[in-house]
């Protein structure tokens, strides 16, 4: 693999990263909420595995590896189970319509780049290019928390949080140490246990898990 | 620790704690007595330290390890002298009185906590005055905020007011104390934590600082004192604390006030500029009047004291106020007069608030009323009560042979003064000073006069005044104790000329020009003498010669029923009660007082014009509280209720909130 | 020698006013009845009521204490102590060396024995009348102390003896307009403390006007005689006051003996005449609503207050 | 030195960790009671390895693989230690009415808690550290939601998804500080080792340095409690059973606040103090203003208390922000003051709840009439709280304020105090609601436990130490002073 080409693939994925991300403010369906997080799970395994290519180090990859299970496999497995659960598959009325999010979107992608340039003039590489764009992902995953109703669009806002600070560690440093980015990874898994197990409760005692409900505990 | 101040000192504070041990842990029937005498010993043991001080023997000590990140640094000069003898003669009274006001049930006064508490009120007002540094002023002060406090808070399970009260009071004292922590902070972080440090630094201090300082530290103080602005808290916690808490309180607690603002202004902050001292007097002025109406028509009894309070330091503020002015003014010798008179006018109130507290106590605990509309005819009931009630009441009246006359007339000397004013703020500022003293020593007579004709003489107007019985011995002889010193300060008044020389030179004042002749009260500067020891000879031997001459010459007297225009006998019901006594004055002083009336007529139900039955109620409120302090109250429950719409459980709110703050800081970076 | 000199004065001089003070009664009821055209009785009736009222036993009422029978001795004792040291024969020793804030402070203890007797009655009366006194002692007394100021920063000190002596030395300082506007002053005080007219009727018993009689109305025999001797004294210590205080001539400066009796002599026409002057007023002037008595009042206090002004202003 | 005392101080380097670790076990299987006694002799183990790292005198590290404890280790592992000790000490008493499974996973989950604080505080790296945070949000989780009713699902709910959220921010900032440790010549594991990173400073790149320390405060601060970031913590705090909200109020806030002093060396060290100052004195007066405001109109008492610990924390990010070295170490004083007094208040809140059986301030009358000790023990609490003498609250605020001026923010006192008046007033309002006025009729709730004497003699002790701490530190005094000269770097 020409460096080249590894360049151009590196900047596709990141690229697709983006666009899932946007997508998902976009897209009212659960469900393809969903795909569009796996395929996100995928370009961000796409990230690790070339960058660790480049590095030639294959205690990288095996991380790689792991994460993209991790994060395009096991983890829509369980929004679907939770999805499945509930009846009503459209989100109802998000908080700010569709063509204001999109407009937010490309606001925060700006800020997100312009908060990024010591992170691009740190290495000259064609990763730390593409730093910028993980921090975009979390400002999106900020943005689609903070407007949505539905508790898996909670959820999705915090993975997309997640996968945007994962790129970013890969993009910036090729890949965290070892030790720490097991730690992040087990924490990832658990929160989504515990959201996991968090919504099926509040599937017992609210019904419908449209998070107005949750209104009670306020002063 | 062979100096006298020190082991004085000490052994009073080591009595306050053992009270406060056995306060905790003795059995109810033998709580108070031992409490009591503990209390006495340390009250006598602050008098003593006082006393040495007095006489010259400062001390000082240095704990740097107590007070984490700060130490404690105490002293005791001529100042502090004076403040721990008046401190600790009210606590030895205090004392005598709780011995038998306490009672044996361990309820309310003589409850656990109340008696775990009183000790440590009266050790920590001991050591306000001795504290010598910054930080260890600011621990005592509090200390006696909370010690207080919790003492107001002893009758809670009785009177539902005490509940208000102590909020009241537990807010207004530590707004008072973050303005006084802020000033003195900011002083110190100029001019050094120790007090000799901030004396030698000073000088060099900027006067918009030193300005500032002593602004907010006359607002802490003012507000500890009692001040009219600042005073919503002082008749609420007198009237709902018990009696001996209250005269601890009225006569010491609210001297502190004074003894701060002497300390930073004269002391630390060296004299500063005359509009400082034009804005105590002013205070002063304002308290003294608008005090005394208010005392003059309120018919609870402690609340009518509690306000008398605020006015004998309205007084007291004036004369430190004048004070200031003709030492910034460039005229020693009147300056000197001026704090003299206010110094011996706050010992001389705390000897008269202290008694006529304590009697309130002893009427209250006889018949568990303090209304003196329901009051009457304790005179025969409670003879010894009513005798030395009326004692205080003639001093507080500043009425000739009282002590109070003796620090007015030296007010009214210093102001009178002729030809010393220069500037022309002086010399309007004088004469306006005399007739608002004038007029409150006037109301001041009417108000006192009512409180004992309306609340002692005559028949009692209820069951319970008609089921009075007269208070406990050691409950009386407290009374008899407080009645003593006023008698000394009000017949050798020149006994405290040489301690106020005192304490004038460790404020670096010139000493008063007062001659110390025992005999008379003479000064020197202007001519004008007054021997209040010959006055009072002269009264009791004429009134006893005439007494006596009536009923050895005259025939026997004769009881009559009084006059009753002929209809049948007098009922209590037609005697003037406190509300009817102040009706004429509260007419006079209706725009000030502003007092709320509501009549309703209920008609009966078939025609419109037979009455069934008529309600007329009044009440006097207190306008600067109306028009100061509820608007602010008002504003903040407010703002309670438009700040809970910040936390109105949607998750988006508080994600949004996040969001704003990631952006801001994002931003923060961008940005240089 | 001369101490002892001093003190014999001072009594003679209270002895002296103790016997004038009934005559003083008696000009002021004969001058005011001969100009409302009807015959008055003898000068010398005050002095027969006071003889036999001494001999009658005297009564009080079921309920009262103390204060009752306490008040008259203790009124009297005030009078008397101030008519034995304030300057109105001599300013020399004891007799001159009173202090006018004590002198106001004296007569306010007084006043002050007489309304608790009025309360300790039980009876309505008693109350009204106490009340009503100590409301109009209350606003007298501002303007009692704003006149003393006005005098004493003339002379630089409040002792009586030292004003009327400066007065006494340069005439022409007493007719200044601060002394002038202090006497006017101090002319409306007396008669709000000797319960006069404006103020008060002392010869009603009607209840509504009444403040005064109101709360001696209890008393009978030697005690109100004690009472009444001890208002007309009142009225003749600040008669005299009056006098010496804005016409101080004749006053004996030295202890000589032939000057004292001099002095006496002067003392007595000046307040005879003072008393006929005030009886004629009181012809021309009807009794004030009580409510009205402040605002007389507040007069009085603005005239004290610009007698203290213009002392400083002309001084 | 002697093997002896290396061996010790190795030993109370991992037992922090292992002790409460080695108490969750135990949990999984002993019966409750017995578990519950290995829990309290766990937090006494941190206690007693915090007092012996203490001991020993140079402020030297032991670097035993990741573990690492200095001065400011020493002093965060006794607060966590004595709030622990309170904390488990009281939990027998609230599990009393509970199922067996429920008091297991209690007890289990209560000591992973401590595990992860002692982890937090003990580790070198920073990614370590952030660990250890995250998991501690983990594990209080299923504390928060162990009622298992309607509300406190829904503050488990909040409280997870707002601190990952926050946390996920803190990961950022670390991950920013990691990639500026690899551009200046840092590689591995080691890159992001506080030691390291302090070293290395002068070479880090400042802009790259200025968005770390901006995220890190921010995601740092939300686990502090500090405003804007704060609207989980009433919730959590009121919903969580009283041990668990006394340990996270307590400890948990400041150990995420431990974790922004780590970092305010490192930014102070590249940047200089200016970008922090401005940070923390926003974050603090924020706070306070939150705090004071919606404790005007508060109706619930725990809630009451959480606001008072976002107020407190507001102080304590005060103190921080000053950074003149008798403010840090005000600020360290403040932290163990405020955990024992809080911890003491929540469980004294705990029993009240068990007593009244409501939460609202309306429904509690007379408390000191009917319940003497379990009043006295919450209103003297409470005292402390107001920054009342004799306790250590009243030192350590004063320090502040005298570190505000001399550090030229006068102003910024002036409005803190102001709100720190506003709070001190609402709270006395409505503590004298619930403690004054004549006991109520006797309540219909048969089966109202009182406390039991035991309990409150814990809280009674957690209190005197309190007091104590505010008149005399004694042997604490060197352990404070060098903890902050290591934040507030140099003499000053």
């Amino acid at each position: 693999m020409s460096d080249g080409l590894s360049a151009q693939l590196l900047n596709l994925c990141c690229g697709l990263f983006l666009l899932t991300a946007v997508g998902v403010l976009w897209r009212r369906q659960v469900s393809s909420l969903i795909t569009l997080l796996t395929v996100q799970g995928l370009m961000l395994t796409g990230i690790a595995t070339l960058l660790a290519a480049q590095h030639r180090n294959a205690e990288a990859v095996g991380i790689a590896i792991g994460i993209g299970a991790l994060k395009a496999a096991i983890i829509p497995w369980m929004l679907r189970r939770v999805h499945n659960q509930v009846p009503d598959a459209r989100e109802t009325r998000p908080l700010v319509n569709v063509s204001a999010s999109l407009l937010a979107a490309a606001g925060l992608t700006l800020l997100a780049y312009a908060a990024a340039r010591p992170l691009v003039a740190l290495a000259p590489s064609a990763s730390a290019h593409a730093t910028p764009v993980g921090i975009a992902v979390v400002l999106l995953g900020f943005f689609l928390a903070a407007t949505r109703q539905r508790a898996i669009s909670q959820i999705i806002g915090v993975l997309l949080i997640d996968n945007g600070i994962a790129a970013v560690a890969f993009l910036a440093t090729g890949g965290v140490p070892l030790i720490v980015e097991l730690g992040v990874s087990a924490d990832l898994a658990l929160a989504v246990l515990v959201l996991q197990i968090l919504t099926s409760r509040l599937h017992e005692t609210f019904g419908p898990t449209d998070l107005d409900e949750l209104r009670e505990l306020h002063d | 620790m062979t100096d006298p101040t020190a082991t004085a000192l000490v052994t009073a504070l080591v009595s306050a704690a053992s009270g406060a041990t056995a306060g905790l842990s003795l059995p109810a029937s033998w709580r108070a007595r031992v409490v009591g005498t503990l209390l006495f010993l340390s009250g006598v043991a602050g008098l003593l330290a006082g006393l040495a001080a007095l006489s010259g023997h400062d001390w000082q000590t240095d704990l740097p390890d107590l007070l984490p990140l700060a130490g404690i640094k105490l002293a005791v000069d001529g100042l502090s002298g004076w403040f721990l003898l008046l401190i600790g003669a009210v606590t030895a009274t205090v004392g005598v009185y709780t011995i038998g006001y306490a009672g044996r049930d361990g309820h309310g006064p003589g409850s656990r906590t109340a008696m775990f508490t009183l000790p440590l009120f009266t050790a920590s007002m001991l050591l306000v005055p001795a504290a010598a540094s910054v930080p260890t002023f600011l621990l005592c002060w509090e200390l006696m905020a909370v010690t207080s406090l919790l003492l107001v808070m002893t009758e809670h399970r009785r009177h539902e007011q005490v509940r208000p009260a102590s909020v009241w009071y537990a807010a207004m004292t530590q707004a008072g104390f973050v303005t006084v922590l802020i000033g003195l902070v900011w002083l110190a972080s100029i001019a050094g934590l120790d007090f000799t440090a901030i004396r030698t630094t000073t000088p060099g201090v900027s006067p918009a600082v030193k300005g500032g300082v002593f602004l907010l530290c006359l607002f802490g103080f003012a507000s500890k004192a009692g001040a009219v602005p600042l005073h919503p808290w002082l008749p609420r916690a007198h009237a709902e604390a018990p009696s001996h808490v209250s005269a601890l309180m009225s006569a010491a607690m609210v001297k502190l006030g004074v003894y701060g603002l002497l300390r930073v202004g004269f002391d630390l902050l060296g004299g500063g500029t005359g509009w400082w001292w034009l804005t105590v007097a002013a205070l002063g002025a304002l308290s003294a009047l608008y005090g005394i109406v208010q005392a003059v028509v309120a018919t609870d009894l402690k609340r009518l004291l509690a306000f008398s309070t605020s006015e004998n330091i309205g007084l007291v503020l004036l004369g430190v106020g004048f004070a200031g002015m003709f030492a910034s003014s460039g005229q020693p010798a009147v300056a000197a007069l001026a704090l003299a008179a206010a110094l011996l006018h706050t010992i001389n109130h705390a000897g008269f608030k202290t008694l006529l507290f304590l009697g309130a106590g002893s009427v209250v605990n006889a018949t568990g009323t303090r209304d003196l509309d329901q009051l009457g005819g304790l005179s025969k009931r409670m003879a010894a009560t009513t005798a030395l009630f009326a004692a205080g009441a003639l001093a507080a009246a500043a009425l000739p042979p009282g002590n109070g006359f003796v620090s007015e007339w030296l007010l009214l000397q210093s102001l009178l003064h002729p030809g010393g004013h220069t500037g022309t703020v002086l010399a309007l500022g004088a004469p306006v000073a005399v007739a608002i003293i004038a007029l409150t020593a006037g109301v001041g007579v009417a108000t006192y006069v009512k409180a004992v004709g309306t609340g002692f003489l005559a028949r009692p107007r209820s069951s319970a005044a008609a089921g009075a019985h007269e208070s406990p011995l050691s409950m009386i002889a407290a009374m008899a104790m407080a009645a003593l010193a006023c008698a000394a300060l009000a017949i050798v008044p020149a006994l405290s000329v040489p301690a106020i020389t005192q304490v004038a030179a460790s404020l670096r004042l010139q000493a008063p020009p007062m001659g110390t002749n025992l005999v008379s009260l003479h000064l020197t500067g202007i001519t004008a003498t007054f021997w209040p020891l010959w006055l009072t000879v002269g009264l009791v031997v004429a009134v006893g010669a005439l007494a006596v001459a009536g009923r050895t010459v005259g025939k026997a007297r004769r009881r009559a029923i009084a006059w009753d225009c002929g209809d049948g006998p007098l009922t209590a019901r037609m005697e003037y009660t406190a509300t009817s006594y102040a009706e004429p004055l509260q007419r006079i002083f209706d725009d000030t007082l502003a007092p709320e009336r509501d009549l309703d007529v209920t008609h009966e139900e078939e025609s419109a014009y037979h009455i069934d039955a008529i309600r007329y109620r009044q009440r006097i409120p207190d306008r600067i509280e109306n028009r100061l302090y509820r608007p602010l109250i008002v504003a903040i429950a407010r703002l309670g209720e438009a700040a809970r719409r910040l936390a109105p459980g949607v998750m988006h709110r508080y994600l949004a909130y996040m969001l704003t703050a990631l952006i801001v800081v994002l931003v923060a970076g961008v940005i240089r | 020698m001369t101490e002892l000199m001093a003190w014999l004065i001072a009594a003679a001089q209270a002895l002296l006013l103790a016997l004038l003070a009934p005559v003083v009664m008696g000009v002021t009821k004969t001058v005011r009845a001969r100009l409302e055209g009807r015959a008055s009785g003898r000068v010398g009736q005050p002095w027969r009521d006071l003889r036999k009222l001494l001999r009658k036993p005297p009564t009080s009422p079921t309920d009262s204490g103390i204060f009752f029978t306490a008040a008259p001795p203790m009124l009297m004792a005030t009078s008397l102590i101030v008519a034995a040291t304030a300057p109105f024969i001599t300013t020399v020793g004891v007799a001159g060396s009173a202090d006018l804030i004590v002198v106001v402070g004296v007569l306010l203890l007084g006043t002050v024995a007489l309304t608790l007797a009025g309360l300790d009655t039980g009876t309505a009366f008693g109350g009204m009348g106490s009340s009503r006194e100590m409301t109009i002692a209350a606003l007298v007394e501002p303007t009692l102390l704003l006149s003393v100021f006005a005098l004493s920063a003339r002379v630089g000190s409040t002792n009586l003896g030292a004003i009327v002596n400066a007065g006494n030395a340069d005439p022409e300082a007493v007719f200044t307009p601060a002394s002038l506007l202090a006497f006017a002053a101090l002319a409306i005080a007396t008669l709000a403390e000797t319960a006069r007219i404006p103020v008060d009727n002392p010869s009603t018993h009607l209840e509504l006007t009444m403040v005064h009689e109101a709360m001696i109305l209890e008393y009978s025999g030697r005690d109100l005689a004690l009472i009444e001797w001890a208002s007309a004294m009142r009225l003749t210590i600040l008669l005299g006051l009056l006098a010496n205080l804005f016409a101080p001539w004749g006053i004996a400066t030295t202890i000589s003996l032939a000057w004292v009796v001099a002095g006496a002599g002067f003392f007595i026409v000046k307040v005879l005449g003072l008393a006929a002057v005030l009886a004629a007023g009181e012809v021309f002037v009807a009794k004030l609503r009580l409510f009205r008595v402040p605002e007389l009042l507040a007069g009085s206090f603005a005239l004290a207050l610009l007698a203290v002004l213009a002392s400083y202003v002309l001084a | 030195m002697t093997p002896t005392f290396e061996t010790a101080t190795t030993l109370a380097l991992y037992t922090p960790a292992a002790a409460p670790f080695l108490a969750s076990l135990i949990a999984l299987i002993l019966p409750w009671r017995a578990a519950a006694i290995a829990g309290i002799l766990a937090a006494t183990a941190i206690l007693a390895s915090g007092i012996t790292l203490a001991a020993d005198t140079q402020p030297s590290t032991y670097a035993a693989g990741l573990l690492r404890a200095d001065a400011l280790t020493a002093w965060m592992l006794i607060a966590i230690g004595a709030v622990a000790a309170i904390a488990c000490s009281a939990a027998p008493a609230h599990l009393r009415t509970e199922s067996t499974a429920e008091r297991r996973r209690y007890l289990v989950l209560a000591q992973l808690f401590l595990t992860c604080m002692s982890l937090a505080v003990l580790a070198d790296n920073l990614g370590l550290l952030w660990v250890a945070v995250e998991a501690t949000t983990i594990v209080t989780a299923f504390l928060v939601g162990h009622r298992r009713t309607r509300a406190s699902v829904e503050a488990a709910w909040k409280y997870v998804v707002l601190c990952s959220v926050g946390i996920a921010i803190a990961f950022l900032g670390t991950v920013c500080v990691y990639a500026a440790s690899i551009a200046a010549g840092g590689h591995g594991i080691t890159a992001l080792d506080w030691t390291h990173l302090n070293a290395s400073a002068s070479t880090l790149d400042p802009g790259l340095m200025r968005l770390a320390t901006g995220l890190v405060l921010l995601g740092f601060g939300t686990k502090a409690g500090l405003a804007p970031m704060h609207s989980w913590l009433p919730d959590a705090h009121s919903q969580a059973p009283a041990p668990v909200s006394a340990l996270m109020s307590g400890v948990l806030l400041s150990v995420a606040f431990y974790a922004i002093l780590r970092y305010k060396t490192i930014t102070d060290a590249v940047l200089g103090p200016t970008y922090t100052r401005t940070l923390l004195l926003i974050a603090a007066l924020a706070s306070l203003a939150v705090a004071a405001t919606l404790l005007i109109a508060q109706r619930n008492y725990k809630r009451l208390l959480a606001y008072s610990s976002i107020e407190h924390m507001g102080l304590i990010a005060l103190g921080t922000a000053f950074g003149v070295k008798i403010a840090i170490a005000a600020a360290l004083l403040h932290i163990l003051g405020h955990g024992l007094t809080k911890a003491v208040a929540f469980c004294a809140a705990g029993h009240i709840m068990q007593t009244t059986g409501s939460p609202d301030i309306d429904n509690v009358h007379g408390l000191a009439a009917r319940q003497p000790a379990l009043a006295a023990t919450f209103g003297i609490s409470l005292i402390s709280l107001l920054g009342l003498p004799p306790f250590s609250l009243f030192a350590s605020e004063l320090a502040i304020a005298r570190a505000g001026f001399d550090a030229g923010h006068g102003w910024a006192v002036a409005i803190a105090f102001t709100l720190i008046l506003v709070a001190f007033a609402a709270i006395a309002r409505h503590a004298t609601a619930m403690l004054l006025g004549p006991p109520p009729p006797p309540s219909p709730r048969p089966n109202s436990p009182s406390p039991r004497p035991a309990g409150l003699t814990i809280l009674a002790v957690g209190l005197a130490a309190a007091a104590a701490l505010g008149v005399y530190l004694g042997p604490l005094e060197q352990l404070l002073d060098a903890a902050a000269t290591i934040v507030a770097g140099g003499p000053r």
